[in-house]
C-alpha cells in the first residue's frame, strides 16, 4: 500500500514536472470537438444532434493518445524492470499508474466537456448527465486502455497498434455513455445507460490490472 | 544566462521604461473607460451593448499585433539568434492569449444579442480561433522540452508557420461572406466610424499596448533572472 | 547463511541457443565474476539470475528452494543492467529516493544521500537526470544498490562508462558489501579487483556448433519454453 | 539524388519489415468512421449527411497518429545525428521520410475510403470526388504534419502535443477536402474546392521541408 | 595535409558551463586522446568537433578554413556517439550497408561485409539488430567507419562493452586508418594503446569554480551566442 501510494505521488511528479500535461490532453480533446463543425458544416442543429456522440468519441481518442505512453518510458528506460523486482505486486504498479494517469487527464476533460457542450449547441438538459456519464466512463477508458498499453510495450509503432486492439473494448463505453445524454436530451431516464456504464467499470476495475499485469511480465521476458 | 547578447543592459532600459509604461497603462484605463461608458452615445441600433466594441475591437486588434509581433521575434531569434528576441516571443504569448480568449469572450458575449447565438463557425470566428490554439500551442511546446532552449527554437518555427493565419483573419470578412461586420477602422481610404466612438476606441487600444508593454518587460526581466538563479545552481554540479 | 545457486541451466533467446549445462554457486560474502567474448550470454545470465529471463531449463535456488516462482526472489536482489532508470525531469535525489523507498529503506531521502556521497557524487543531488554526463548517470544508477539493502547484486558491466577513481570506489562498496555477507555477481570486460571472486566463463557454455541440442525432445512443454 | 532514393527504399523497408505498418494506418483509419454510428446512432439520413465529414476528420487522425513517429525513431538511436553528418541535405531527409510516409499510409488510405463511404450511406456521386480530394489531401496531410513530428522531436508527450500544433494547420485542408463533396453531392462543381486544395499542396510542398529542417536541425543541437 | 584544430573554444550546455580556452590540433596521421573524469566534457567536446554542437565561443577550423557553418564537414568524418543507430529489423549487413551507402561507398553491400570481417563478426551479418548483444552492437557501429572512407574519426569511448580481443582489434584498425593519413580523436577511461596520441586532459579547461565567467561583457552578440 505504502508502494503504491508512492509510485502514484512519482508518476504525478513526473506529470507536473513534464508542464502542461494535464493541459495537453484536454486541449486535444478540445481541438477534436472543434474539428467537426469544419468537417461537418455549421448547421446548428445537425451539431446539436451528434454533439453527444462527437464529444465521446473525442474523449476516447484522447484517453487512447494519452495512454499510448502510460508504460513505454518506464520501459525504455529500465524502471518497467526495476519495479518488476521491486516488492510492490505487478497488479499494483497497473493500478497505481492509471490511477495516476487518470487524474492527469480524464479529470481535466470532464471539467471541460460542458463548454465544448456549449460550443456544439447541446441543449442544456445534457450538461449534468454528460459530466456524470464522463466521470464514470473515463476511469473506465483509462483502466480498458491500460491492458492495451501493456499489450502493445515492445511493438513497434506502438501507438497506432494499441488503437487497434482497444477501440472494439472502448465500443460498450460508448454506447452506454452517448446513450444517457440521448436519453437525457430526449426526456428520458438516463440511469440504466449509467448504471451499465457503472457496471463496466465495476468490472474493469478488478479485471484490467490483472490482465495488464500479465501482459507486462510477457513484455518483460 | 550567458547567452544573453547584454542582459544588463537590457535590465536598465526596462527599468526606466517600467515605471513609465505602468502609468501610462492605468491613466489610459480610466480616461479610456470613462470615455466608452459614459463619454460616448448609445449606438441607434445596438444601444448600450454597442459599448462592448471598446474591449472587443482593441482585444481583436492586439491578438493579431502580439502574434505578429512574436513572428518578427522569431524570425529575428532563428537568423540573427538574438537571444532577447527569442525571450520576448515567450513573453508575450500568454498575453496575446490572454487578448485573444477577451476578444473571443467579448465577441460571443455581444453575438448573443446581436445575432442571437453564442457562436457560429463562420471564417472570421474559427480563424481566431485557430489563432487562439496556436497561442497555446506555442505556449505548450516551449513548456515541453528538457532544455528551454530547444523550446523556444522550436516555438519559433511554429510561430513562423502559423503566421499564415494572420492575413486569414484579417480579410475573411473581404474573402468570405461571414455574419461578422468587415473593417471600419483599419482599411484603405481611412476609417469610416464616427469620431465619438473612434476616440474612445483609439484611447483603449492604446491603454491595451502600453499594458502589454508593460507585462512583457516583467516577464522578460523575471525569466532573466530565473535563468541567473538556475545557473548558480548548476554551477554547483561541477565535476 | 543464505547460498545462491544454479543448476544445469539452458538459456534460450529467441531461436538462439546461448548457453547450456551451466551450474554456478555464490555464497554469502561471495562473488563471481562473468567472463567472457561478446555474445557469449554474459548478460542473459544475469537477467535469469534476476527471474526477469526464464531459463529453458534448469533451476535456480536460494538456500536451496527454488527461486524461480518465488515472490520474494525480487526482493532478495539489486539487478543493475544496461539500462539506467533515470528520469530526466527529477533530480538525481528524487530519483534515488524513489527506489530506496521501494526497497524499504526507512529514511529514503537520507539513505539516497549517503549513497551519493559514497559514489563521490554529492554535487549531483539536485541536478535533474537530463543533466548528468554518462559517467554521473552511472554512478547515480550504482548508487541505488546502496540507497537500499538487498543480499544479492546483480551488476551487469558497472564499470561502463566509469573513470578510474570510480572503479575504485567500486571495488571498496563491493568489498565492504561481501564482509557484511553480501553476494555479487558481475560481468565486466575490463578490469576490476574482486579478491577471491569465483570465475565463470562463459565461452565455455556455448553449445557446440552444429550440434543443435535436440530441444524437441528434452524440452519438457510446460510453458517453461517462452523465451 | 541518390541518397534521397536509398532513404525512401530504407524507409519503405523498415515499414515493411516491421509488419502491418500499412494495413494498421487504414485499419485505424476504418475503425474511426466505424466508431460514428455508435456515438452518434444509426439513423442513415444523418449519416449520410455527416458522411464526407467524418471521413475526413478521421484520415486527419489518422495520419496524424502514424505520424508521431515519423522521425522519433531515428531520433532515439542516433541516426538522424548520422543522417544530418551526411551528405544529404536535411530538407531532402524530411521530404524522402514524408514521401515514404504518405506512401505507406496515405495510399491504402485513398482505396479505403470509398468502402467506408457506402457504409456511412454517402451517394454515389460523391465517390469519385472523395478519391481525388483525398489524393491530393492527404501529402499535404503528411507535408504539413512533418513539420509538427520535427518540432516535437525530443519533447514530452509527444503525440498529444503534435495533435495540438498540427491540428490547427489541418483545418484549411479539412474544409476544402469536405466541401469538395458536399459541392459534389449537391450538385455544385467541386473545382473550386479541388483547386484550393491543390494550392494548399504546391504551398506545403516547398516549405514543410524548410521548415521540417529547421526543426530537425534544432532538434539535435 | 589536412589539419583540424579548435581555438579558444568554450562549451556551455543548457546553463551550465563545461569547459572554456580550449585549443587543440590533430594532423594528418595524428590522434587525438580525451582523458578527464566523468562529467568533464569529453563527450561535448566530441560533439563539437562533429559539428553537432555549436561552440558558444571560439573556432573550429579545417585546413585553416572555419569549419562550422561549412555544408562539406559532415562528410568529412565519421562520428561514433552512445548512441548506435542500428535498426532492430534490419540485419546487421542491411544496417551497415545503408550507411556505407549514404557515406559514397561504391559498393556499400560489399564494403558492409569486408567490415564486419575486419571486426570479427561476419556471422552476425545475417542477424537483426535487436539480437545482438552489447558487444556485437557496438562491434556493428564500429564498423561504420570502415564502410565508407573519411579522414577524420571521432570516436567516443569506443571500447565501451567490447571484450578484449576486439580492442586489439580496434587499435589494429586506429593505427592503419592513421598510417594511411587518417586522424582519429576518441575519448575513453579504459587503457587504449594509440602511439604517438596527444592527450587532452579536460579537466585542465574545467571554468574555475565560483568564477562565474564575465560572459556578459564578453558575448559579442553577433549571433555565435547560440549554445
Ligand atoms: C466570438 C466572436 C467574435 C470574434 C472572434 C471576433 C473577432 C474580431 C476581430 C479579430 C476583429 C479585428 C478585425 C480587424 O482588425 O480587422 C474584430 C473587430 C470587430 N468586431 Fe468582432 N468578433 C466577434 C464577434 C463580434 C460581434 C458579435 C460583433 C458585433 C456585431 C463584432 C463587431 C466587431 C466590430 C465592430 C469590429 C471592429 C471592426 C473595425 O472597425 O475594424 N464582433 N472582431
Ligand atoms: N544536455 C545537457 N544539458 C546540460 N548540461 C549537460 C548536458 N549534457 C551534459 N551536461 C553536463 O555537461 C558536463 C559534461 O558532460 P559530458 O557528457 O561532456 O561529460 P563527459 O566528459 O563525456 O563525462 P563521462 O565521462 O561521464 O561521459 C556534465 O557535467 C553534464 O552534467
Ligand atoms: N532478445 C534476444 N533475442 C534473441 N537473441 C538474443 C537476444 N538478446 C541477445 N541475444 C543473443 O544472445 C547471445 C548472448 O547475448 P548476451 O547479451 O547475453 O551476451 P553478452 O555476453 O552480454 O555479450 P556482451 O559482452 O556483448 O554484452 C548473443 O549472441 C545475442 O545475439
Ligand atoms: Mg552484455
Ligand atoms: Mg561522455
Amino acid at each position: 500500500m505504502k508502494g503504491f501510494l508512492r509510485l502514484v505521488a512519482r508518476d504525478l511528479r513526473l506529470a507536473l514536472r513534464q508542464g502542461s500535461d494535464a493541459t495537453i490532453a484536454v486541449m486535444f480533446f478540445v481541438l477534436c470537438v472543434v474539428l467537426f463543425p469544419f468537417g461537418v458544416g455549421p448547421e446548428a442543429n445537425i451539431l446539436a444532434r451528434i454533439a453527444a456522440g462527437v464529444i465521446w468519441v473525442a474523449a476516447l481518442l484522447a484517453s487512447l493518445l494519452s495512454l499510448e505512453r502510460l508504460f513505454l518510458t518506464d520501459y525504455e528506460d529500465g524502471s518497467l524492470e526495476l519495479l518488476a523486482l521491486s516488492r510492490i505486486p505487478m497488479e499494483a504498479v497497473v493500478l497505481a499508474k492509471t490511477l495516476a494517469h487518470w487524474l492527469v487527464t480524464g479529470v481535466p476533460l470532464i471539467v471541460a466537456a460542458p463548454i465544448l457542450a456549449l460550443l456544439l449547441n447541446m441543449e442544456a438538459a445534457g450538461f449534468g448527465v454528460l459530466v456524470l456519464a464522463l466521470a464514470i466512463g473515463t476511469p473506465a477508458l483509462s483502466l480498458i486502455g491500460s491492458i492495451g498499453a501493456a499489450l502493445t510495450l515492445g511493438a513497434r509503432r506502438g501507438g497506432v497498434l494499441l488503437s487497434l486492439l482497444i477501440l472494439p473494448l472502448y465500443i460498450p463505453v460508448l454506447i452506454f455513455g452517448a446513450g444517457a445524454i440521448d436519453a437525457a436530451l430526449n426526456a428520458l431516464s438516463p440511469r440504466p445507460h449509467l448504471l451499465l456504464l457503472a457496471g463496466l467499470l465495476a468490472a474493469a476495475l478488478p479485471l484490467a490490472p490483472l490482465a495488464g499485469a500479465a501482459a507486462l511480465r510477457q513484455a518483460l521476458e | 544566462m550567458h547567452r544573453f547578447a547584454n542582459p544588463a543592459r537590457f535590465l536598465r532600459l526596462s527599468a526606466a521604461i517600467l515605471p513609465w509604461s505602468a502609468g501610462a497603462t492605468v491613466v489610459l484605463l480610466i480616461v479610456g473607460l470613462y470615455l466608452s461608458l459614459f463619454g460616448s452615445p448609445p449606438d441607434y441600433q445596438q444601444g448600450d451593448t454597442v459599448r462592448i466594441m471598446y474591449i472587443h475591437v482593441p482585444a481583436a486588434w492586439m491578438s493579431l499585433f502580439v502574434y505578429t509581433n512574436m513572428a518578427i521575434a522569431a524570425a529575428v531569434g532563428l537568423v540573427w539568434k538574438h537571444p532577447l528576441a527569442d525571450l520576448f516571443a515567450k513573453a508575450a504569448a500568454p498575453v496575446g492569449a490572454g487578448f485573444t480568449a477577451v476578444c473571443l469572450i467579448t465577441g460571443s458575449l455581444w453575438g448573443a444579442p446581436m445575432w442571437g447565438t453564442w457562436w457560429v463557425w463562420d471564417a472570421r470566428l474559427t480563424s481566431v480561433l485557430i489563432l487562439f490554439f496556436l497561442y497555446l500551442g506555442y505556449m505548450a511546446l516551449v513548456n515541453a522540452f528538457d532544455s528551454p532552449e530547444r523550446g523556444i527554437k522550436a516555438g519559433n518555427v511554429l510561430l513562423l508557420v502559423g503566421i499564415v493565419n494572420v492575413p486569414i483573419i484579417k480579410f475573411s470578412v473581404d474573402w468570405w461572406n461571414t455574419l461578422h461586420q468587415p473593417s471600419s477602422v483599419i482599411r484603405m481610404g481611412g476609417p469610416t466610424i464616427d469620431s465619438t466612438m473612434l476616440w474612445p476606441l483609439l484611447v483603449m487600444a492604446l491603454a491595451f499596448t502600453t499594458y502589454f508593454v508593460s507585462v512583457v518587460l516583467l516577464r522578460v526581466k523575471a525569466e532573466i533572472l530565473a535563468r541567473r538563479i538556475q545557473t548558480l545552481r548548476l554551477s554547483e554540479a561541477q565535476g | 547463511m543464505p547460498v545462491f545457486s544454479g543448476t544445469d541451466l539452458t538459456c534460450l533467446r529467441g531461436d538462439r541457443l546461448v548457453f547450456t549445462g551451466l551450474d554456478f554457486r555464490v555464497e554469502s560474502g561471495g562473488a563471481l565474476l562473468l567472463l567472457g567474448p561478446n555474445g557469449s550470454g554474459k548478460s542473459s545470465l544475469l537477467r535469469v539470475m534476476a527471474g526477469l529471463l526464464r531459463p529453458f531449463r534448469g533451476r535456480l535456488a536460494w538456500d536451496d528452494a527454488a527461486s524461480e516462482d518465488d515472490d520474494q526472489h525480487g526482493g532478495r536482489i539489486h539487478y543493475v543492467g544496461h539500462l539506467d532508470a533515470v528520469k530526466p525531469v527529477l533530480t538525481a535525489l528524487e530519483n534515488l529516493s524513489f527506489w530506496a523507498s521501494l526497497g524499504g529503506a526507512a529514511d529514503p531521502a537520507g539513505a539516497a544521500m549517503a549513497a551519493l556521497e559514497r559514489l563521490g557524487v554529492p554535487h549531483i543531488a539536485g541536478v535533474p537526470g537530463r543533466y548528468l554526463s554518462a559517467g554521473q548517470k552511472r554512478r547515480l544508477t550504482l548508487a541505488r544498490v546502496l540507497a537500499a539493502p538487498a543480499p544479492l547484486w546483480l551488476l551487469d558491466e558497472p564499470t561502463v562508462a566509469l573513470d578510474r577513481a570510480a572503479v575504485r570506489l567500486l571495488e571498496g562498496i563491493l568489498a565492504e558489501h561481501r564482509a557484511g555477507g553480501g553476494m555479487v555477481a558481475l560481468s565486466t570486460h575490463a578490469d576490476i579487483a574482486l579478491p577471491g571472486a569465483a570465475e565463470l566463463h562463459l565461452d565455455h557454455f556455448a553449445p557446440a556448433t552444429g550440434d543443435d541440442v535436440d530441444l524437441d525432445s528434452d524440452a519438457n512443454g510446460d510453458g517453461e519454453a517462452a523465451a
